[in-house]
């Protein structure tokens, strides 16, 4: 058994905090949520440049190939800054799919482009009756000459309306919840046909609806084996996960730092909040809420490259549990920091609010504990 | 024992649902159902109406003009608006200044100032806390320094609640600096927001709404007639109309119209195949706050009651403002859980009247999660819940 | 709308509240729930002299005839005790029975023994895989000859061992979970082929496993009419819960002052426990779930005359509320009585055990909130 | 980072395993899986097998007859331990007093009282908390006066447990009542149990067992040679034995062990005709507390290997022993729920050995309601989970 990072993971660590500390304050941050695109070209250009676009492929590809630790060591990082760069949707979902399951000239094409900065990707998959039931596809890819048309609706999808090529998820066959017969699609961002409209997200971030028409694609567009894609589905949104609860670990460490810094400054009766016992043991609650869900981002990222029945146990896990604690967090924070926790104007009332919707992402606490439970059963 | 309505009761239930199909404007009640923005109109055609049908002030003596009701008719009549769907009453005028007015005011203030209320001429808000004193309230620095028949303001009050629409403001102030205690140097002024020197700046609060305003005064001149009752004894004032803001703090009829939402969105979504509502983590988690929400009904009934037969509410008023923001947090939190995904789209111009863009998942989806946001100042606001528990610690218990 | 007491309430409530305060002090409770019966045939006595064992009848048999509120100020007092007094088993269930379906002989011969305080009845119905379903009976009764011959097990019945006569339901007729095909028998303590093993309560009180093997009974052993007997033993049940309610109230508001007394008394660090701001909020903690419980107990009792549907909303409502406040208040007494609390000679340690265990009769937390919301969706 | 078992850590928990399968004696076993009551030959019998394989010690350094093992060792001898159903090991000898012996006792205590720890030839007990002082250990007052070259000791110790099998017994007394802050005038001092003077009288938990004592002590003569370390230095000892027993404190490899049992019991309870692990709200619990396991387990891992690479844990103590207490606490709540009715029964005399009366309900239910009971000491004891709390907030964020 061992915690320690390898030299790699440390520098990996070093660079990106370093990266977030110096370009993306929370002025900037702010600017860069209410920008019409809802990121920055500039940012996304230093991260390709440091080569942390490549981080999760295969060393040809610029990677570290190490896996689910360095997900998380990104996540952490970006978490502490609030980042809303388009790190998931682009490197995680859509460049992990191809990486699973794209032909090499997809990857050599595709993949160097994302790792470039210089093509943005969006997994367009939600559907507005799909919840957070990953396997519930009820857009319809249907073969038409050479190539497939698509037609269904697409909900909340990741930055999907920044995206230069959507990874759309459609139906070849069976049931709207079956596993099976899930094809996954390139689409172009100016496909005939296809409509993206997109809006901010309540935390700072931007999600899409997208309206498939009957979007004609052609031969070359498709990713994998047809009807066959759940898997690696499965697997990205694994990846997503450990990335999210590591961005989870670090917005509640700045959570619990500023909120614990605030009850050392700010006054009452005559006496600083940190003089009141009940205050006192509310930021313990959220240091002891950090220290479980560092514990479930450390399980899960270790357990990223095992075994399926083993990695998705420590991933519900991680997802539930942490759930559950970066709401604890999120709303102590606002509570301890009493009426300025309200406001815009503060940097905590932010990462309360991402640290909330997180919980609203990849399946919410209920879906994972019973997904856990299900897991669980299995494994006994 | 009995908890059954008197069949007075149910006729004066049957009223107050007449008046408000015939009176409160179809357009509002669809903001409210629909959780949309008001706008400056919305409250006023309301309170108006209220106005005209002689209801608006609900807890004033009839002397003043209010309709007299006992505390069961005044809960009949909050349940029924929230029920059907009406903005609530906004408290400033009517149930904050006007019951200091009526009790520690001279009579042309009353005379002046009280059927301004009723009848909408002036549009109160609130001038208590300020950025260095929330749940410490007497530690407020706003001064007013007398000067022949004036008063001279300077200092800043915030959390002024819809500030922005207001034409007076009252205000707790520093007379007194070198009062022994900060609670004895603070007396109570109505100010005109017009006057010279009033500034309001919004503040926005987390989920992006403008609802309260920093107010700043700087070298704001206030007649001296516009000081109630004693110079330095505006504490006294402060704690009367603390005590009177308290008795709507239960929240029932909110979280009664807030809970009926709830279970409709849960009918509406779908999880594994079937209704939310149907599910049985969820359901378990709406009996538990309905349930919640019964018992906390009937602690503010026999609270009402014991007040009713002469009784002051004691530690018992404290609960109400705990378990009454607590449930109210609760069902906005089960709501957000509700939509799922569709809880993370923040389509702000979609809570106006009139929008007419492209909607963004089901029709009640937008405002939930920003309601979840904004009803965290539930449990801060009007002493936070830390403050009343303090406060029944040492008043309730002896401890 | 009225929460008044009536003045035949409020003579009630005096006269028990004396009663348990004069002949009920702590020290006799402990040895009376050690002993073998389990109660006080002298302490009953005095129950009888003083009319309480009519309250919940008819006045003809002594009572007040105004229902659930009485039920509630007898719990309340008896609550405040910690009384172990089979009041439950043998005037709310067994005497509630036998008012409900009873015969006008049974009714005459048995109601008033009851009231008289010379017979004692338990009502034998849970069984071993029931859990709190009150339509699971398995319990067989069949008819031979002129009677009934009755063959089952019944489980956790409460002073079953002390009880002169059982009230056995058994099944006549349906599937075992069927609210349809129960009967009720009476069966005298000595009959043959009965075996009765009673065992003291976790809590106090005593219950008993009760062994059918045979047991024949005449046909003026039947109660009410067989296979229709279902509403009556809800009904009771609705009836014992409002006491029971009423007792967690008792229980809950001396568990109250005793911890709070408790704070003010005790020193650590040089101050009394109840200066520690988290220790006060705590006991606030403890006093609000009082108040919510109270609350509940009053809907309760008040709604008990109303028709079923309204009824059982407020009973179960009453039920999952009382369980959930009366285990806080019950585990916050022990923790805030630090290492005392855990002590067998402390009284706040019983009351607690009470407070907890009240939980495990007649349906609990999980089994009403369940219960609540199919009723809910009943009513809407 | 991998948090996989090297094949050595393998090759060990296998070396374990196979211990337990032919040392553990199957009678002490089953009373474990079992929840009967245990006595002290079967606490010996376990005890004297761990003592034989060289085992007993398994925190000491070898130089005193430990095995030597890292923290992940010993995490994998207390996860298999508790798995296999062997009971705990009494830290009040061989985790307590002996650290404090190697640490700060002389040359002449280390040969002699070292070898009777580890061969059982002293069954020790712990003389800490006072009826006066329970959180604040400092305040104690039990003295011992110097007289020649024995110390005097009289006064009170309480929360004794097992009190009634020990041999001996490590005291804290006030050894200057006059020192200026309540710390200093302590000293350490080693009590044979056989002394006149010392009375050992049981203390009946709420649940109905006997399994801690006061001790009295009154005028009870001890040689001067059972002080450890220096006169009134002995609240530094103390503190450094606390640290110790906390390396246990966080209950992993117990909670684990209980949670297999409450899945147990989950599988054969029945609710709505189906098994309770079925029913949707029951198996949320019970993957709640599973997870949080999951995560304690991780946090403890980590600690260990702080602790392993040279780090002293900090905060991350005090979170391990309220996490640890609140899971474990837990899971008897749960399991308590799962008997439904059956946790309402007493039957005390089941839980001996070779009982042979009628069983009520299932045979896992008799200890489950006293159990929940008994576990709600976690909390009071070893520093109660407030004074933990106090501890984070000021040693770990300068609150």
């Amino acid at each position: 058994m061992d915690f320690s990072l390898s030299e790699e993971q440390r520098m990996l660590k070093d660079t990106v905090e370093r990266l977030v500390r110096e370009t993306y304050d929370f002025e900037k941050r702010q600017k860069i949520a209410a920008s019409e695109e809802g990121f920055s070209r500039d940012v996304w250009g230093q991260l390709a440049e440091l080569g942390m676009l490549g981080v999760p492929f295969a060393e040809e590809f610029g990677g570290l190939g190490s896996g689910g630790v360095d997900l998380m060591i990104l996540g952490e990082a970006m978490g502490r800054g609030l980042v809303v760069e388009p790190y998931l949707s682009t490197v995680v979902l859509g460049g992990g799919l191809i990486d699973l399951l794209g032909s090499a000239e997809q990857k050599e094409s595709l993949l160097n482009a994302v790792v470039g900065g210089e093509t943005l990707l969006a997994f367009a998959h939600g559907e507005p009756d799909s919840r957070y039931e990953p396997a519930h596809v009820r857009c319809k890819a249907e073969k038409t000459g050479g190539g497939w048309t698509l037609t269904g609706r697409k909900s909340v999808v990741l930055n999907g309306a920044a995206a230069d090529q959507l990874i759309v998820s459609a139906r070849i066959s069976g049931g709207h919840d079956d596993e099976d017969g899930i094809g996954l699609f390139l689409v172009g961002k100016d496909a005939a046909n296809l409509k993206v409209h997109g809006t901010p997200g309540i935390d700072g971030t931007h999600v899409a609806e997208i309206a498939l028409d009957g979007v004609e694609v052609g031969a070359d567009a498709v990713l994998g084996t047809p009807g066959a894609c759940f898997a690696a589905i499965e697997e990205v949104m694994a990846r997503a996960i450990v990335m999210l609860a590591g961005e989870a670990v670090g917005a509640m460490e700045v959570a619990v730092e500023t909120t614990v810094e605030y009850l050392k400054t700010r006054k009452q009766f005559g006496k600083a909040l940190s003089q009141f016992q009940v205050l006192q043991h509310r930021a313990v609650d959220m240091r002891i809420s950090l220290e479980q869900a560092k514990s479930l981002a450390v399980l899960a990222a270790a357990r990223l490259g095992e075994p399926r029945a083993v990695r998705e146990m420590a991933i519900s896990a991680a997802k539930a549990g942490i759930g559950q604690h970066a709401r604890i967090v999120g709303e102590l924070a606002i509570q301890l920091h009493g009426g300025i926790g309200m406001t815009w104007e503060v940097p905590v009332a932010h990462y309360a609010k991402r640290l909330v919707m997180i919980d609203h992402l990849f399946g919410d606490t209920d879906h994972h504990l019973e997904r856990f439970a299900a897991l669980s059963d299995a494994a006994a | 024992m009995d908890l059954n309505f008197t069949p007075e009761e149910l006729a004066f239930r049957e009223e107050v649902r007449t008046f408000l199909k015939s009176k409160l404007p179809d357009d509002i009640r669809a903001k409210i159902k629909g959780g949309k923005r008001l706008v400056k109109d919305d409250y006023f055609r309301w309170h108006k109406a209220l106005s005209e049908q002689g209801w608006l002030g609900s807890n004033w003596p009839t002397e003043y003009g209010g309709p007299g009701w006992d505390p069961v008719r005044k809960h009949i009549f909050e349940e029924e608006c929230y029920a059907y769907g009406a903005p609530r009453i906004l408290p400033f005028g009517v149930n904050m200044v006007a019951p200091v007015i009526m009790k520690f005011g001279n009579q042309a203030q009353k005379d002046y100032y009280l059927p301004r209320i009723l009848d909408l001429t002036d549009w109160w808000c609130q001038g208590y806390s300020e950025p260095g004193s929330g749940s410490d309230l007497a530690s407020l620095r706003t001064s007013a320094v007398r000067e022949g028949d004036h008063y001279i303001i300077n200092g800043q009050k915030t959390w002024t609640t819809l500030g922005q629409h207001a034409d007076m403001i009252f205000c707790l102030v520093r007379t007194n600096p070198d009062a022994a205690k900060p609670q004895e140097g603070i007396s109570f002024i109505l100010v005109d927001m017009n006057t010279p020197g009033v500034t309001v700046r919004p503040i926005i609060l987390l989920e992006g709404e403008h609802e309260v305003n920093e107010v700043w005064f700087d070298n704001v001149k206030v007649p001296a007639e516009n000081l109630v009752g004693e110079e330095n004894k505006g504490w006294t004032y402060a704690k009367y109309l603390l005590t009177h803001e308290r008795t709507g703090i239960a929240n029932v009829g909110s979280s009664k119209a807030a809970l009926l939402h709830l279970k409709a969105i849960a009918r509406d979504q779908v999880k594994n195949g079937r209704p939310l509502i149907e599910d049985p983590l969820f359901r378990n988690r709406i009996a538990k706050v309905e349930i919640d929400l019964m018992a906390h009904e009937m602690t503010n009934l026999r609270v009402l009651a014991e007040v009713q037969s002469g009784g002051a509410p004691g530690l018992e008023s404290s609960i109400l403002k705990i378990r009454g923001t607590e449930i109210r947090q609760e069902i906005t939190d089960l709501a957000r859980r509700a939509i799922g995904p569709y809880a993370m789209p923040f389509q702000s111009e979609a809570l106006d009247e009139g929008f007419n863009g492209e909607p963004v998942g089901p029709d009640y989806a937008a405002p939930i999660a920003q309601q979840y946001f904004n009803m965290r100042k539930l449990s801060i606001y009007g002493g936070s819940n830390e403050i009343q528990k303090n406060i029944i610690a040492k008043a309730g218990l002896g401890l």
